[in-house]
């Protein structure tokens, strides 16, 4: 059996999977199909400084192998979140990843300040910064399209999370560079990155005729897009072992399904993988992914799960 | 919450018409025992190859609690679309992935009052067993049975077994009377001195038996049918506003608080033409410019 | 029966359906299975100056209802299409949108130019410039990715395609604001827009631990893709709606597989609609496409393909 | 290219265990007439609901002519991803949609020449009717079938009936001689004197036949086997370079000009650790800087 351990910035996890933010709540529901604790990390669905009632209805449209959402960042604000649900994350000995955000650069420094100072704290293996969210001052554009928006935010929050805890930042595959975010982030202070996050999309109903959302747009998340985030991966990595970006731990999501789909995302240069659409299918997913990749590891005689993060770099035949 | 839920490799034992319906019966080892009327099963559809990733939610018929073999539940299912095609053209030993029992449950009176029990279509599911479990704590039960034509009702024959008194409504008059369940219900309520009413169906029918027991003093029960993507209550998808105890509306989970309201704790207001907005003091609303 | 005729920036069509270019070939290999002739347009593989042997192989991986192609456009180069496959497609009666690219915008101008001079010229009832193609000039980066380089292949394609036959500009989806692409894509005189090409996406051989593809990178298409395709013409054609960019006919294509597919992409504001990946499931698809499209108008009472070109866009829900 | 291709809702007829093969007989309405030894199939997979879009290819095993039913066409299929999972799980009755015949036969001589025909793995499927085809025509027939392991080989005993000599090569030695079938073949050409070799099987045992051919002086053509998108010729995945009469190499289509090459035409040398490179001088190869 493979060693599955693996250290994000300094964050060391027993394992490499995760929940995806938005995926799976606060864990409470999740719980009932799987022990929030047997998780790498738990990541928390995004949290904003005010309660959020989110987006109207329909909400979710079904895609060929995938699907569209529009959420609208339904949630509790940042202090039901440290009341209720970091404390129950916390005592179910749960490794939490928050995600947060906010509708300007100083929202989100703001959701941080809140969440330092929660008792729970310390449950807090480190902080996602989803910044593929609209940016209001900015026409609504989401930070992560934009290297400058996403700097301030970055900054902002690397600012305020004590050190020694990791900073992510949660990029979108929408943009003409991902590597010049990525550089914008990191150079900013973000300790890794994670990618990726949805792809923007429409489901036209065609019974109705007009947008399947109510609100028009979602993101487009499941099997479909694995092969834009394995490649959002691949090239941001590529860039860091070519000398051209900073150097720091990726975690891969989107569309991991099974083991071996996880393992296309570690071979890229993934550090950990979460794990989002694929448990609404089957609630038992993430800890059936950590299984089916542990005996992909097996398989290739690699004995730790470090060995294959970026294996694909070094594997590839140069023509 | 019910913590009570498993996930299990089903078999479908059965599968066989019933109207514009198939009724299956899965094998589905733990479902029983934990499963009340008014909760639902989530089943994967499409086998190892689909691209239908998401669940498929349909009420509990019936279960059938463990000889040998572990229990049986059995779901009316309507075929519409690629998920419900593939269900209903599954065969006996056929595998389906089965995650049950999840949400509320209709909740039963304390006192043997009497009730009335109003399925629209294939909404009518759910109910039999309802009205038996009604029957076991001494209730008076009648049920209204409707549907847009008579294939699209669901065990008018069965109803009669169950229920104290059996109404059947169709839009085109092809069996009953000719009209809604709305139509009917009052009379029904008010004959019966009911004071609560449990119904299943459409969203409309719903809103209109709501409003139909409130006018005759009874409080219905409704079952309501969001889209949902999970059906366990990760995904926030299938929220709508619902007024708590607190008076203050919030965009709740139909897929864990629900799928069993009070109806009159709906806020129908934000319902319209297929599309379920928020309402403006809903906690959390967006505030002009929205987000 | 609805009217299915369509006109695109003044080339009439009997109906909307047509090949993708790179998905059947020059029409040979198709025709054994439906008659080029009755296609709405026959789009032709993208053909370019030289002859091209293409990419090593590896060239293709299938992914969750999508696959993943780097073919590097193979091709005979353009006298040999005009010698060959043109007079081939003319005698059929096939109504041709032939699909054009070059290295440079200077080599897109020659291409053209050769092309006009085709004998067989006559049965072109358009040119698609392929625009969604490495631009050696600029660090191989695809022209579509950059407005500046996009305007400049347009201008030089416009003015050497004659007067009364339009030109389609070809966008990929990888970028961060298409609207700014077609924009300059219409500036530049283009007469209507195509999109989408495929993502940029990357599969990982999980038994082998490297790219599937030999050539690392390729395009992602397929119904996978459609949500994307349909929010791209959206965005695109609420901007026109909207008058903040000049109107002009769209080509849908992007994962259509069925007609209620197409239909999609027609309700979203595509004038005609190409068939690309799921002519491999179904050699067939393009003419199936056109049937259940017809049949799609019938159910909804429209009498004209027309009166369904845009219509989510009067029917959506004002919130 | 044969322009005789149909496309036909087919039907699974049977699906039995051969060794550790599944052999299917399709219903398949046309393709029986058009067919000849060397051609294959392209049949979609996993229903209607399925997320794998491109057909699976397989070589035609043998075909039957219509009696009432249409015909019906066999191929052997070696269980490996989900698409070939899903078609060995068919079962009587199930539907596959087929599109055949595909590709280029093997040539027959025109003179009753001695031939060798050589399978590994599954890659004997092709081999029966083509040693039929050829003993009709007067051709004394060898086989030489050969695979890794004896549950590997197919129609061993098949090869008795139709064949003149069989030889047999396992490389674990499980049956047979141990070794390749490359390692058998220079001694049977040699002892039938024949001047063709006819090989299906992986492009390494491809390579070595044809090497073996060369240097005992026959000629190979060789069935061979790469990865494709569409079957038809419409998408460019399945490219080799092969070199043409005129001498000259280019990236061909496999699946229309193939999948039956002389094997002395195919470029070997730009096969690779499983990838296969542009030669220098094939025609439209990149120039330096690439393209
Ligand atoms: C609590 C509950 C109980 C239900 N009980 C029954 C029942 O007893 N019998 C029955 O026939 N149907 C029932 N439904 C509706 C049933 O879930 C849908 O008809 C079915 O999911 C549609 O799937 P499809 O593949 O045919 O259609 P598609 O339109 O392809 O479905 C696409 C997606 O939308 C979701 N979806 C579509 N329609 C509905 C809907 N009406 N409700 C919820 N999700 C939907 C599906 O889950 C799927 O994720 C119930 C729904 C809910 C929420
Ligand atoms: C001309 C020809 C004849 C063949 N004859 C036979 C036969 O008689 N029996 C048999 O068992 N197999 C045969 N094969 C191989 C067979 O096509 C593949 O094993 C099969 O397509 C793999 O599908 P999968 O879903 O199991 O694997 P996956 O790896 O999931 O397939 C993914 C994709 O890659 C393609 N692919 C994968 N492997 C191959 C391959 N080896 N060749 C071509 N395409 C591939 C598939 O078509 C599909 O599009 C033949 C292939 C060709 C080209
Ligand atoms: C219903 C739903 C809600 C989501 N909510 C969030 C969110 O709140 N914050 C966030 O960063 N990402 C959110 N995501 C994106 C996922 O975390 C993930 O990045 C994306 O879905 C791709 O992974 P997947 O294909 O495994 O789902 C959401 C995705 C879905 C499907
Ligand atoms: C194998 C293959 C080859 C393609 N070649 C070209 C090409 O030469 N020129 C081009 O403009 N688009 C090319 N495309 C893109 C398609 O034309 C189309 O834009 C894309 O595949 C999306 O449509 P689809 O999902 O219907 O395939 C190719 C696509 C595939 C799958
Ligand atoms: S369906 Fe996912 S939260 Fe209810
Ligand atoms: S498989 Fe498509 S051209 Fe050969």
């Amino acid at each position: 059996m493979a060693d599955m351990s693996t250290t994000l910035a300094g964050a060391a996890l027993p394992n490499p999977v995760m929940t995806a933010s938005g995926c799976a709540a606060n864990g409470q529901e999740l719980h009932r199909f799987l022990p929030v604790s047997e998780l790498g990390a738990f990541v928390t669905k995004t949290v904003m400084r005010d309660p959020r009632s989110g987006r109207p209805t329909p909400r979710m449209a079904e895609t060929a192998s995938g699907m569209l959402n529009s959420i609208g960042l339904q949630g509790p604000g940042i202090d039901a979140f440290c009341a209720k649900d970091l404390p129950w994350l916390a005592e179910q000995g749960a490794r939490v990843l928050v995600s947060v955000a906010g509708t300007t650069a100083e929202e989100f420094g703001e959701v941080v300040q809140r969440l330092v100072a929660s008792p729970a704290w310390e449950c807090v293996i480190g902080v996602e910064a989803n910044i593929s969210c609209p940016n209001v001052a900015n026409r609504g554009l989401v930070f992560a399209c934009d290297p400058g928006s996403s700097e301030r935010v970055v900054q902002i929050v690397r600012t305020r999370v004590p050190e020694g805890v990791p900073v992510f930042a949660k990029l979108t595959p929408d943009v003409t560079d991902i590597v010049a975010i990525a550089d914008a982030a990191l150079g900013a202070g973000a300790d890794g990155l994670t990618m990726i996050n949805t792809l923007l999309g429409i489901v036209i109903d065609t019974d109705l005729l007009r947008p399947q959302l109510a609100g028009v747009t979602g993101g487009l998340s499941g099997p479909a897009v694995r092969p834009v985030a394995v490649r959002a991966i691949w090239q941001v990595v590529a860039a860091m072992r070519a000398g051209t970006l900073p150097v720091a731990p990726v975690i891969g999501v989107g569309g991991v399904r099974t083991g071996a789909d996880a393992l296309e995302l570690v071979a890229a240069g993934a550090s950990a993988v979460q794990v989002g659409t694929a448990t609404f299918n089957d609630p038992d997913a993430p800890r059936r992914v950590l299984t089916e990749l542990e005996a992909e590891l097996d398989r290739h005689g690699l004995a730790r799960f470090a060995d294959a993060v970026g294996i694909a770099h070094e594997r590839m035949v140069r023509l | 919450m019910s913590s009570g839920v498993v996930q299990v490799a089903g078999e479908v034992v059965a599968n066989r018409r019933v109207g514009a319906y198939q009724q299956l019966t899965l094998l589905a080892p733990g479902v029983a025992g934990l499963a009340r009327p008014g909760q639902f099963v989530a089943l994967a559809v499409g086998g190892p190859t689909s691209a239908n990733l998401l669940r498929r939610c349909f009420s509990i018929h019936r279960v059938e609690e463990a000889g040998s073999d572990g229990g049986t539940v059995d779901v009316v299912v309507a075929a519409h679309g690629p998920g419900t095609r593939w269900l209903t053209a599954l065969g006996p030993h056929d595998a389906v992935d089965v995650v049950a029992p999840l949400g509320q449950p209709f909740p039963l009176p304390a006192e043997p009052v009497a009730c009335v029990l109003v399925g629209g279509g294939y909404g009518s599911a759910p109910l039999f067993w309802l009205a038996e479990a009604l029957r076991e704590r001494g209730c008076h039960v009648e049920m209204v049975l409707g549907a847009a034509s008579a294939d699209r009702l669901y065990g008018v024959a069965h109803a009669r077994d169950v229920a104290d008194g059996v109404s059947v409504t169709t839009d085109d008059g092809s069996a009953g009377t000719r009209g809604r369940v709305s139509d009917v219900l009052g009379e029904v309520v008010e004959r019966t001195s009911s004071v609560v009413v449990y119904a299943c169906g459409p969203m409309a029918m719903l809103r209109a038996v709501t409003e139909v027991s409130a006018a005759y003093g009874a409080v219905a029960h409704v079952a309501v049918e969001e889209s949902m993507a999970c059906g366990i209550g990760v995904c926030m998808t299938c929220v709508m506003p619902v007024t708590g105890d607190d008076g203050v509306t919030r965009m709740v989970r139909s897929c864990v608080e629900g799928p069993v309201f009070r109806g009159d704790r709906v806020r129908w207001d934000a319902f319209d033409g297929g599309v379920c907005r928020v309402p403006d003091d809903a906690v959390g609303a967006p505030r002009a410019g929205g987000h």
